[in-house]
């Protein structure tokens, strides 16, 4: 086992962090910018290095300053969190060269995944669904038509150019193909001065799905369940949770071995998350994998009580993972709520001191935060302040300690996300577990 | 009400043992209070709130320090001024006096030194960054001892401007 | 309000027991309060710094103010003064104006009572608790309606000494 | 279900009670002294009723009033949470009258097992042991004699109108008897003007074992294991724990089955405790029955995963048990300790303002407490001011994950209990499991 971990990041997750590495028995390195000088992180590591200016480029993002503190502190390894170098392959690469454990898997695994043509490609070779689609370009509509007919409607097109919801249109029927196709085209013309366009199979109220896994570099690979992640805005998670309530035990079980077979084809070693789209007919689709621990980890800790961050630090100390696919259970459900310094209906960030602060507590609530009364949330970084993650008997129980203990969450000083989740929490929709990843866009155009 | 009148109306509310004193009269607003002990004592006692003291207060005592930019972990004294030019490392590493082992040191305290003199090393990955003085003057301290590990922005050199 | 009328009006409030004072006069506001800013402008500031707002803010006001000691949730003002009485419910319970439905009630406010005269009934676990003046005076206000219901602490009427 | 409960408590408990009401859609009453207007039980409550001045007697333990309030407020049960009226049969019984149903046991419950005497004997009637001793006044050293062979050795004897340890001599062997009996017949005469002794079976190292149970109106019952409480000072719990480390499954099997026996026996309604004494060898005796809930509850909770106070106020509620006994299962192992305003070594009493906080959180952290930054603790009451609970996959995990807590929980500005629990986790008899009763005892001559 490791010596030494420095934790290459701030806030809840460096704190996660260490707090495992105390659990484990680990000493720990905070680094830290100028700014983050009264952070937590900082107070409850073994040491503390200052790196650098504000600016994340300068600090948080700087390799060399990471490696520098790494060296003389002597810390045997890096644990990169979530966000920041997380999925920078180049990190992971260094680490390896200067002889310092890079806890999450190796460079090549997070290249490959990190490309989405290539991690598509290498997905659909190991037999996961990929959402089918035409090749980048597609030359004319007799050539859509007939791809369409292949992968069957409705299709979305896309100019190749195009992004943020512009120059896209849906086809629900054969008919329309040619017009709609022609209308595209001269739209991305226009307005990106680029007439190429593809096409994929549109997925209609999909949901979010995503499969925790854990592999250790003997190639064991088991998976943890899934967590749902539809209640998202501009693809920011907002609310998680574990179990999904659309899932059967048997969908589970095949998209699991699925995530599984995905993952082996690539020997991948640390933690990790395949991501699906799921449509409302259970056929479910690979759209990418995160090479990390992810902010949402919780919920899946809650409902199988095993600890992540332990479980990565230990695989990537070389330890064989110690439980069996048919040993992992599912207890009860869990939800997370991530607190953001932000406006809780333009979702504009809100940094500043916090005036007064109460965090929920008692039995079914954790809260991982790096907030105190009288903290001042910085403008540098990430807006997340808190997860707010609750486990109960079932769903409906969930939901309840969630009400209470949103009701128990008093930040004052800077406006936070916690009235848009009593929002949620109470929406007919999120309490039948009817909700796709337009949710959100659907409620605030009521 | 016109400045004469406020003149009187202070000097009133100074004689008297009013503590406060408001008057909002056609759009006009006035707002007299004595003393200000309110808010900095409110801020004096909310900064004792919120520093938990901390498991390795006595081994990294520089991120207990009020001032963010400096690191000032060393017991010297740093004497402050316009005179005075305090270098800071630039970057994380290991601090060092000499080119190498055996070298005589690029500074020692009391040597007068050049704009543009190199001052130190510091090596952050196998990297020897030369530190160099932006300023012509005295070497008053040294803050670092050979190849100790410095943080960014704390303070190596004390340099007295001349 | 000119400056003169103000400085009688300061003069009149410094020999006053009054701690504060408010007038709000055809668009004239005038706002003057006694001693110690600081600790109760601290006070209060903390009271909201660590009173996160609570759900039940509009039903039970009463546990939202300052005064310890009463629970002031009416508005009607409450002169102070070494000239007043405030009768303060001595328990929890429901408060009744007379002895019996249709009776008279015990007092009217304007009412002159001797010291020991029976003010009104607070009923607590079907017992009749008769709650009695301590004082001669006349009563100012009766800050508590009919049935409804007191807790501890509450004050109930406003009794000038005479 | 209940419409409305009033909960007659005030602190941690009473935040307790109002969180598993919100959770069943449940409607609350505070109660407070004047003193405790800005407590987080008045917060968090529905409505919010001052009751009386800051003593007790005038206000938490004053019948009238409570149920005055409850009254005008239409609540239709009282939760007395622990300590205070929780084992007054008087406001079981005039709840009764007032048609307000008392959340616990019924009055003639609470009436037996309140007399030590009068449980000791019923519980002797219903076949549980009880610690063999001698009647109440023991005549002669013959007569003593008697008895400790029929009890067998060692034993004690006691002073009737002794206490606090003075007038105690425990024997060893017959030879000792006749002489120690004489000597502490007349040091009973000389230091309490009364000769009169009595003898019981002295237990050797013992454990305070306790199982929890729960009992509904309809005659179902059953146990939910145990708790280790020996970490006692002056019979003051202050660390507790669950599953105990001296019990095998057979003996928690019997011991439980024993504990059914104990409540089946007197009809017992509620949650309860019935306490017990551990000797080495394996054999225990009935000590006493607490008839409410114990601030110990949560160790309880979360091994089992079952809500205590919930399932109190369903029972109350004439719901039916929905677990069976063979549904309690024990998942890992769960540490409390009580952090009290008190001064770590000499356990006085540290109230005062709090002018700082950090409240430890993370994976397996739970924490019970009503303090916030800047609440002044009161001289008035209880000195417990939180209560931190872990749960980890074994003891050694549950203990790591409480020594970091420790380390993350700062209360400035009074003194607290946090520093004598770091001293106790990292003891080697703690560690091992090997402490009994007297273990503060020890610590602190040595």
């Amino acid at each position: 086992m490791f010596n030494k971990i420095l934790i290459a990041n701030r806030g809840e997750i460096a704190l996660r962090v260490i707090r495992a590495c105390k659990e484990l028995g680990i000493k720990t390195v905070a680094i830290h910018s100028t700014a983050d000088v009264n952070s937590l992180h900082v107070k409850f590591a073994d040491e503390a290095v200052c790196i650098g200016p504000p600016e994340s480029s300068k600090s948080y993002l700087h390799i060399p300053s990471i490696i520098s503190a790494a060296e003389i502190t002597g810390a045997d390894a890096i644990h990169p969190g979530y966000g920041f170098l997380s999925e920078n392959p180049s990190l992971a690469e260094i680490c390896q060269t200067c002889g310092i454990k890079f806890i999450g898997p190796t460079p090549e695994n997070i290249r490959l995944m990190g490309n989405k043509v290539k991690a598509k490609n290498a997905m659909k070779e190991a037999g996961v669904p990929i959402v089918p689609g035409s090749p980048e370009r597609v030359e004319s509509a007799v050539e859509a038509a007939v791809i369409a007919e292949k992968i069957g409607y409705p299709i979305i097109l896309k100019a190749s150019a195009g992004g943020g919801g512009r120059g896209m249109r849906i086809i629900r029927k054969k008919d329309d193909l040619i017009d709609t196709f022609n209308v595209v085209q001269s739209e991305a013309s226009a307005a990106f001065a680029d007439p190429h366009i593809y096409m994929e199979k549109y997925i209609e109220r999909p949901r979010h799905i995503e499969f925790q896994i854990m592999a250790d570099e003997k190639g064991n690979i088991i998976h943890l369940g899934e967590r749902d992640c539809s209640i998202q805005r501009r693809h920011q998670k907002l609310i998680e949770e574990s179990p999904s309530p659309a899932l059967t035990n048997k969908l589970r079980k095949e998209m699991g071995e699925c995530a599984v077979k995905a993952v082996k084809s690539i020997h991948y070693q640390s933690v990790g998350t395949i991501e699906f789209l799921l449509d409302g007919d259970g056929k479910y689709y690979f759209i990418e994998m995160n090479t990390r621990i992810q902010v949402e980890h919780p919920v899946t800790e809650m409902v199988t009580g095993i600890d992540l961050i332990k479980e990565q630090i230990r695989i990537a100390a070389g330890e064989k993972l110690k439980i069996k696919q048919k040993e992992v259970n599912i207890f009860g459900h869990s939800i997370e709520c991530r607190i953001n310094a932000e406006d809780p209906d333009k979702f504009i960030p809100s940094p500043g001191k916090i005036t007064a602060l109460n965090i929920p507590g008692g039995p079914g609530v954790r809260v991982d935060t790096a907030i105190y009364s009288e903290y001042t949330v910085l403008p540098y970084y990430d807006s997340l302040i808190a997860k707010l993650i609750v486990h109960g008997h079932d769903r409906e129980d969930a939901i309840a300690k969630m009400n209470r203990a949103l009701e128990e969450f008093h930040v004052e000083g800077i406006k936070t996300t916690i009235t848009f989740h009593k929002k949620v929490l109470s929406h007919k929709d999120f309490l039948k577990g009817e909700f796709y990843t337009d949710f959100i866009d659907r409620l605030n155009t009521k | 009400m016109d400045i004469k009148e406020l003149k009187r109306l202070v000097e009133l509310f100074e004689k008297s043992n009013i503590s406060e004193l408001e008057i909002d009269e056609k759009g006009t607003k006035v707002r007299l209070r004595k003393g200000g002990v309110g808010p900095s004592e409110v801020s004096a006692h909310r900064h004792i709130t919120h520093t938990p003291p901390t498991p390795h207060q006595a081994t990294v005592t520089q991120t207990k320090i009020e001032e963010v930019t400096a690191g000032i972990k060393h017991k010297k004294v740093i004497p402050q001024g316009d005179n005075y030019v305090i270098v800071e490392s630039p970057m994380v590493g290991t601090f060092y006096k000499a080119s190498s082992e055996g070298s005589d040191p690029y500074v020692k305290e009391g040597d007068v030194i050049e704009k543009g003199q190199v001052l130190c090393i510091v090596e952050a990955m196998k990297l020897m960054n030369e530190i160099e003085s932006e300023v012509r003057g005295r070497i008053v301290s040294i803050l670092i001892e050979n190849a100790h590990s410095v943080e960014f922005g704390e303070p190596m050199f004390v340099i007295e401007k001349i």
